[in-house]
């Protein structure tokens, strides 16, 4: 086996320039990232917050990092077609996970969606009922009042 | 014979029927499709065993119209049983406007339940007949589930967050109550009755504050408390060596091994139930529980009523196992099925003086909690 | 196509005896490192699904609690980690280039950008330690020291804030004991990483992945926006 | 199957002396403790799951004993919780999970696709490693008292509640998890990367794309597990509050995580069973799988649509009732490829040569046993009739039906397939005939009642049943047929364990079957095969009509201890014209 050119068509050797630049796009996106939350407020559009849009600015803004570090960093860019699709199947799966949320967000439309009064609790069926109460679990939310 | 092997919970409520019938097509499709493979490999195998003389020319290993014809019927079978499971569902989760409330409180291991009306019962919920009731529940520690078999109803009792189901009850009678969700050492006693009264004898029962005769008497709720709260697991008639007997203790003087000498009064008795430990009994050790936050004041003084008549003739509740949560105390009893039958059947074992296995709350959770309030 | 052979290859070879040729071992050690990878990114996937869901639920007392983060020193931390998965890479490249030297160079660096990263951590922690921040008995009972969050959320938050950090920051061990013995075995001369720069870029993967991971706990932890009423 | 010849002259020479295979190259225990081997890693899980089963098994009988009276018969209730909670984890973290791929595809995986090994040896022993790790440490909790919160570690229980040994048994399943993770990454690599030459995709044995299937479920699904588990740990010992319900914390949430592992886990069980039972149909009625593209893909396709069903354990638990009827659809649409594999099976028999040697016999009891185990399924993934069927017996015989009736049968079936070559010994088969009876009778008495019990209301995990006494018939009924299916369980292990001693030695393919795996020596060597294989030829490549009459010459082969068997694959058999 010993003639077998251990570095064959697998290693290309990518220029450090490359890498480089990454860093630089990284750290900027970063600096970015820390300046739009620290310093801009979006304002409210169509169905979605501020908050909203602020959010997804800077989750947009780390999953291009995260793009940038696997591309290039990673070197997905340069292999092979397998090990594309189990870098994506990950991220693809873990999309799965987050049906979840719908289970959440659809409490507050079921008919009956629990009792209404207010608690202070896990998740609780009604959304945005928290009062800053006390939480006493025994007096102030297990006694049904009338 | 036959009466030995039931084949089907009693159907008593507004869902049974239409449960029954899904349930029975459903069974009739399992049959049919376990019978369909059954035969066919019974069949194939008899017919096509080594050494059989038959026909095996022209075998076919693929073939797309059959592959279609078993992927679709399937499908559309599935999707149909879908649909009336679906519809059946949505309606046990639909509460009608003017079902009667009622509250659940599940908490370790017994259920809770209060009438809008203030009625309070544990271990048994009485409807009435045809109306419409809808459960709000919620649970003071862990899981519990909410499951009566007769009335195909169920929902799980979740600390922190309301569940509701409802049902109307279409049968009069007394059915099985259970705790369905697993909750620790006792889940499988967690449970007791539903009872289904006719609207009269329900309203009969409303006016007379939930029972179904007079009111009790301090010193009766006491003793029923005495074995709902499980403190005649250790407390009997003498004695034993898990715990001194209550019975007579009023204005006798107790000796202790780490305080001085007392009388017994009322707050005494107050004390050695809220912190036991403070003053423990000469020749016992710290095993009683804590009962602080775990009574309500009015449970002490109804308890307290009972120890002073203790010894004046007033039997201790029967120890067992068996329903220590509570015994009903209303019509269960007086339709003659007697919910501690197994009570005897134990006592015949010799096993009443099995361990206890009460433990109240997590002792560590508990002084968490307590750490914490003291903090705010 | 076959090649007929039955003889383990010899022992010092980094061929593995099961594979046919070199080749077929690179790309078995990549698709193996990456499906790693994979369960990584579902173990920590299920821990920010988890804080997704509360934070959405408790959006003002998770930003009010969070306020009491120290951005600077997070910021510093991302750039931190950032700069050693760069000089990771350059390990790797120069692992390609058999450059000894300079592997062991950008590994030092790597090494030692991790421990910056950890003992900043370590005064964060320490911070919030101070401040009775830690979810338990112990946890304080001032709500103004929170901005007025409601207390047991705020609890929720530092739960998820030190399960997270927590974990990530025992992944950052871990790469540097990898990243540790990987320098040594080139410090070595050992062949299996000489002579074959795979091993250098499977360790680089896994450091990159860490990275990874904190780019996302960055902006989730340390920059949330101010909820509107 | 045409592939390179094997050398049969090694296994004509008779008793004289035996050839070297991976089993006598070297007895030292070092040599098995430190071995890169997959078939000596397959064998090290066989033994350790084995006992796991044992002792999960006595966990099971136990509780059949004190189910036999409503009050309970020896225990108290604290230790019946901890006595079923120790069967439900050990069956099916250390054993059922493990069992089919650690044990035969280890094994079977690198013969079948013409491999010298799996990707990762040393990866592999080291998952072995983990996994006796976690069996200490599981051990560790039962004689230090155990654990009572059953399999699912519900919050807020596991986190607050219970005071049993939580902590350690998280840990041993978190180790046990990552054990079968890397056996995960193994195989996929392996079966990615590491085919013979000319062993495309679809000349893949059906067991190979199960254990690919199962594999990436496992990868997918495992860590979720493991970091929610870890969470129950961070509450209990860090006092971190995730599932907390006092400080805002939702225990339900942990049911989402758990199920969104633990429902596809029922298919990493389940999965390599069908990879099994195929290979037993197949070649137990000397004939192609019917329908090999749709078998295999519906094995992709369960274990895709597998991961979208996990809200169907929570139907009642406070999920949102949107979200659960979403859930039932898709529960449903993930039992048409079941149904798939079902029918396919059943028309592989037609026109087959079919075998009724202990093996098939196990294959046909799984036919019927995981039908009826799946399609009472539906009556649980159909919303409304699970509302009353959940946290019941008829929960507990569902998943008996499929766990037990699908996959230990389906084991015990691939077990005795695979025996003369693992071992190179062939046992009886006609006690194992008659055991293979035995199990399916002991095994429908045992649970069948269960669904009925369950139906008329009698919740599972409860110790005393006296709140509901009338469904003690079904009970006693129940002890009783675990009492035969354990019996059945100890005759394998007797004639097993006689067969190594002296039965007698196996040939390369006693069974004249097919398949990569056959073509090697049994035991095979170390490297698996002498030469790398060159598959030319399509799987399962059969004749049952050539079949048939060459039974009709040659009656030896119904003996599969005869040597004359040897020379019987299918290419020398005579192609004959029809009757
Ligand atoms: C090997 C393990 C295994 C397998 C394969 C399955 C297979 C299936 N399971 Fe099961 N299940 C468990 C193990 C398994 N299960 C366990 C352990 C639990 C309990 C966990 C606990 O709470 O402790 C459980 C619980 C469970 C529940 C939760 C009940 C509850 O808690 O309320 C549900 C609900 O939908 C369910 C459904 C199904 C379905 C639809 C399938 C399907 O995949 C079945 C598909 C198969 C068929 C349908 C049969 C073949 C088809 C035909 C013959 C054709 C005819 C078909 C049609 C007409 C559609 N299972
Ligand atoms: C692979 C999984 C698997 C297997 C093989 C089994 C096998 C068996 N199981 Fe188990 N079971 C589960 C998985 C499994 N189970 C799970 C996950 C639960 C849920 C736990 C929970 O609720 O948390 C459960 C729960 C469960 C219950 C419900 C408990 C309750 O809810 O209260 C019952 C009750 O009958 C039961 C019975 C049996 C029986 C009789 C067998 C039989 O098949 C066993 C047959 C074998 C033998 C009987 C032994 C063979 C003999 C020997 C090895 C020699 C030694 C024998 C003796 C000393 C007698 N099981
Ligand atoms: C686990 C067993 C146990 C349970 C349950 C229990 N006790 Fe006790 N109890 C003891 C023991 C042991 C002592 C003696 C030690 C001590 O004084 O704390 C005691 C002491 C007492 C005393 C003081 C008696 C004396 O000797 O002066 C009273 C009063 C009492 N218990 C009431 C109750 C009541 C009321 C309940 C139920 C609400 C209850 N106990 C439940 C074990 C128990
Ligand atoms: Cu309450 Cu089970
Ligand atoms: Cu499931």
């Amino acid at each position: 086996m010993a003639e077998t050119p251990l570095h064959a068509a697998h290693d290309h050797i990518i220029p450090p320039r490359v890498y480089v630049l990454n860093l630089l796009a990284l750290l900027a996106l970063m600096a970015a990232t820390v300046a739009i939350a620290e310093k801009v407020q979006f304002p409210a559009f169509w169905i979605f917050s501020g908050t909203f849009l602020n959010s997804a600015a800077a989750m947009t803004i780390a999953c291009i990092k995260a793009f940038l570090v696997i591309m290039f960093f990673m070197h997905i860019k340069w292999s092979t077609n397998l090990t594309k699709l189990y870098a994506i199947a990950g991220f693809v799966w873990l999309s799965l996970l987050f049906i979840t949320l719908g289970d959440y967000m659809t409490r507050q439309y079921e008919p009956a969606p629990g009792w209404t009064g207010k608690q202070e609790s896990a998740l609780p069926r009604v959304i945005g009922a928290h009062d800053h109460l006390p939480n006493d679990a025994n007096e102030a939310n297990l006694r049904p009042r009338q | 014979m036959f009466s030995n092997f039931p084949m089907s919970p009693p159907s008593a409520s507004n869902f049974a029927a239409e449960y029954d019938f899904i349930f029975y097509v459903l069974l009739a499709l399992t049959l049919a499709f376990t019978a369909l493979v059954g035969v066919l490999v019974i069949y194939f195998s008899a017919k096509y065993r080594k050494g059989t003389k038959v026909d095996r020319s022209r075998p076919i290993y693929e073939h797309l119209k059959l592959e279609l014809t078993w992927t679709i019927i399937p499908l559309l079978l599935g999707l149909v049983m879908f649909f009336f499971g679906a519809r059946l569902f949505i309606k046990m989760r639909t509460p009608p406007k003017d079902a009667t409330d009622v509250y659940v409180i599940g908490k370790q291991w017994m259920w809770h339940i209060q009438h809008s009306n203030g009625i309070r019962e544990n271990n048994s919920l009485h409807v009435a007949m045809g109306k419409p009731v809808k459960l709000t529940c919620i649970s003071q520690d862990v899981l519990h589930a909410f499951y009566i078999p007769a009335f195909r109803q169920q929902i799980h009792v979740v600390p922190g967050r309301y569940t509701t189901m409802w049902f109307t009850p279409t049968q009069v009678g007394t059915y099985h109550l259970f705790c369905g969700m697993y909750c620790g050492t006792q889940h499988s006693e967690m449970g007791g009755t539903v009872v289904v009264m006719e609207p009269r004898e329900f309203a009969e029962w409303e006016a007379n504050g939930g029972q179904s005769s007079a009111p009790m008497s301090m010193s009766q709720s006491g003793a029923k408390l005495f074995s709902a709260k499980g403190c005649n697991n250790c407390h009997g008639a003498e004695d034993t060596m898990r715990a001194p007997s209550l019975v007579g203790l009023m204005g006798t003087t107790r000796r202790f091994s780490n305080a001085s000498p007392a009388k017994v009064d009322e707050s005494y008795l107050r004390e050695s139930i809220l912190r036991p430990h403070q003053k423990l009994t000469s020749g016992y050790e710290e095993t009683m529980p804590i009962y602080e936050g775990q009574l309500t004041e009015e449970e002490i003084i109804n308890l307290i009523a009972y120890m002073k008549v203790l010894g004046s003739g007033v039997p201790i509740p029967a120890t067992s196992n068996v329903n220590r949560a509570s015994v009903p105390n209303d019509s269960a009893h007086a339709n003659g099925k007697d919910p501690l039958t197994t009570n005897a059947l134990q006592a015949e074992r010799g096993e009443m003086d099995t361990t206890p296995t009460i433990r109240t709350h997590n002792p560590s959770v508990n002084a968490i909690a307590a750490e914490e309030k003291t903090h705010k | 196509m076959a090649t007929a052979h039955a003889d383990p290859h010899d022992e010092y070879s980094p061929l593995k005896h099961q594979y046919e040729d070199i080749e077929q071992q690179n790309e078995c050690y990549t698709v193996g490192m990456w499906t790693f990878l994979v369960t990584e990114i579902m173990f920590f996937g299920a821990l920010f699904f988890t804080y997704t869901l509360y934070r959405w639920n408790y959006q003002e007392d998770f930003y009010l609690a969070h306020e009491h983060l120290n951005v600077t020193l997070g910021a510093i931390n991302t750039t931190i980690l950032l700069f050693s998965s760069f000089t990771m890479v350059m390990g790797v490249h120069y692992a390609q280039l058999k450059d000894k030297l300079k592997v062991l160079g950008s590994l030092t660096v790597t090494m030692g950008c991790a421990f910056a990263f950890l003992v900043i951590k370590y005064f964060e922690y320490a911070e919030k330690f101070r401040d009775h921040l830690y979810p338990g008995a112990n946890f304080t009972t001032d709500a103004a020291s929170l901005h007025g969050a409601n207390l047991n959320h705020a609890q929720l938050f530092f739960g998820l804030y030190f399960g997270m950090t927590g974990l990530h920051a025992i992944h950052i061990i871990i790469g540097i004991l990898c990243i540790g013995t990987l320098a040594g075995m080139w410090a070595k001369g050992n062949k299996l990483v000489t002579e074959d720069y795979l091993p250098t870029e499977m360790i680089g993967l896994y450091w990159h992945f860490v990275d990874l991971v904190w780019i996302f706990l960055f902006p989730l932890m340390y920059l949330m926006p101010q909820p509107y009423k | 199957m045409s592939a390179t010849p094997i050398d049969n002259t090694l296994l004509a020479t008779g008793p004289v002396e035996e050839p070297v295979n991976y089993l006598n190259v070297d007895h030292s225990i070092k040599s098995w403790l430190l071995t890169g081997d997959h078939k000596r890693i397959a064998i090290l899980y066989l033994f350790s799951t084995l006992f796991f089963f044992f002792l999960g098994s006595v966990a099971a009988s136990m509780i059949r004993l004190e189910l036999t009276s409503p009050v309970g018969m020896i225990l108290e209730s604290e230790t019946y919780n901890k006595v079923f909670t120790a069967h439900g984890v050990i069956m099916i973290f250390f054993f059922l999970v493990p069992a089919i791929p650690a044990v035969l595809g280890n094994f079977l995986v690198p013969l079948m696709i013409g491999a010298r090994d799996l990707a990762f040896p040393r990866l592999n022993l080291l998952s072995w490693y983990l996994y006796i790790i976690a069996g200490a440490l599981i051990l560790t909790v039962l004689a230090t008292g155990g654990v009572d919160t059953g399999w699912t570690f519900y919050t807020p229980y596991s986190s607050m509640y219970s005071n049993s040994q939580v902590t350690m048994s998280i840990i041993a399943v978190f180790l046990a998890g990552f054990s079968s993770i890397f056996t995960g990454i193994n195989f996929i690599v392996t079966i990615h990367k590491m085919r013979a030459p000319g062993m495309t995709w679809f000349r893949l044995p059906l067991f190979v794309w199960a254990a690919y299937a199962t594999s990436v479920v496992v990868i997918l699904g495992t860590p979720v597990v493991a970091i929610t588990l870890l969470l129950v740990v961070f509450e209990r010992v860090f006092h971190l509050p995730i599932f907390n319900p006092e400080l805002g914390g939702d225990p339900v949430l942990f049911q989402h995580l758990f199920w969104f592992y633990s429902h596809p886990a029922v298919y990493i069980m389940i999965l390599p069973a069908f990879g099994v039972q195929s290979e037993l149909i197949a070649n137990f009625s000397r004939k192609r799988v019917f329908g090999y593209h749709f078998v295999a893909f519906s094995t992709l396709a369960i274990s895709a649509l597998g991961f979208v069903v996990w809200g169907h354990h929570m139907f009642i638990s406070s999920e949102s009732m949107y979200q659960s009827v979403v859930f039932s659809l898709i529960s449903f649409l993930v039992a048409v490829p079941s149904a798939i594999k079902i029918f396919n099976w059943t028309a592989t028999l037609y026109k087959g040569t079919i075998r009724l040697q202990a093996p098939m016999l196990y294959a046909l009891g799984f036919m019927g046993l995981f039908t009826v185990g799946g399609l009472t399924g539906l009556f649980l993934a159909s919303l409304g009739t699970d509302v009353h069927l959940t946290n019941t017996y008829f929960i507990v015989a569902h998943f008996h039906y499929v766990m037990v009736g699908g996959s230990i049968t389906a084991f015990m079936g691939g077990l005795h397939y695979w025996w003369p070559k693992m071992t190179g010994k062939i046992y009886n088969d006609g006690i194992a005939k008659v055991n293979a009876l035995l199990v399916f009778v002991g095994f429908n008495l045992t649970f069948f009642p269960q669904f009925i019990a369950g139906f008329v209301g009698m919740p599972r995990r409860y110790h005393y049943y006296y709140l509901i006494p009338e469904v003690q018939a079904y009970h006693i009924l129940s002890t009783a047929g675990a009492s035969v299916l354990a019996i059945s369980f100890v005759i394998p292990a007797v004639y097993l364990l006689q067969s190594l001693k002296s039965g007698p030695k196996a040939s390369a393919n006693p069974w004249g079957a097919h398949g990569l795996e056959w073509e090697t020596q049994s035991p095979p060597i170390t490297f698996n095969f002498t030469e790398t294989p060159i598959v030319t030829d399509e799987v399962y490549d059969f004749d049952p009509v050539s079949e048939f009459e060459q039974e009709r010459a040659n009656a030896e082969m119904t003996d599969p201890g005869n040597d004359a068997a040897v020379t019987h694959t299918g290419e020398e058999l005579p192609s004959g014209g029809t009757e």
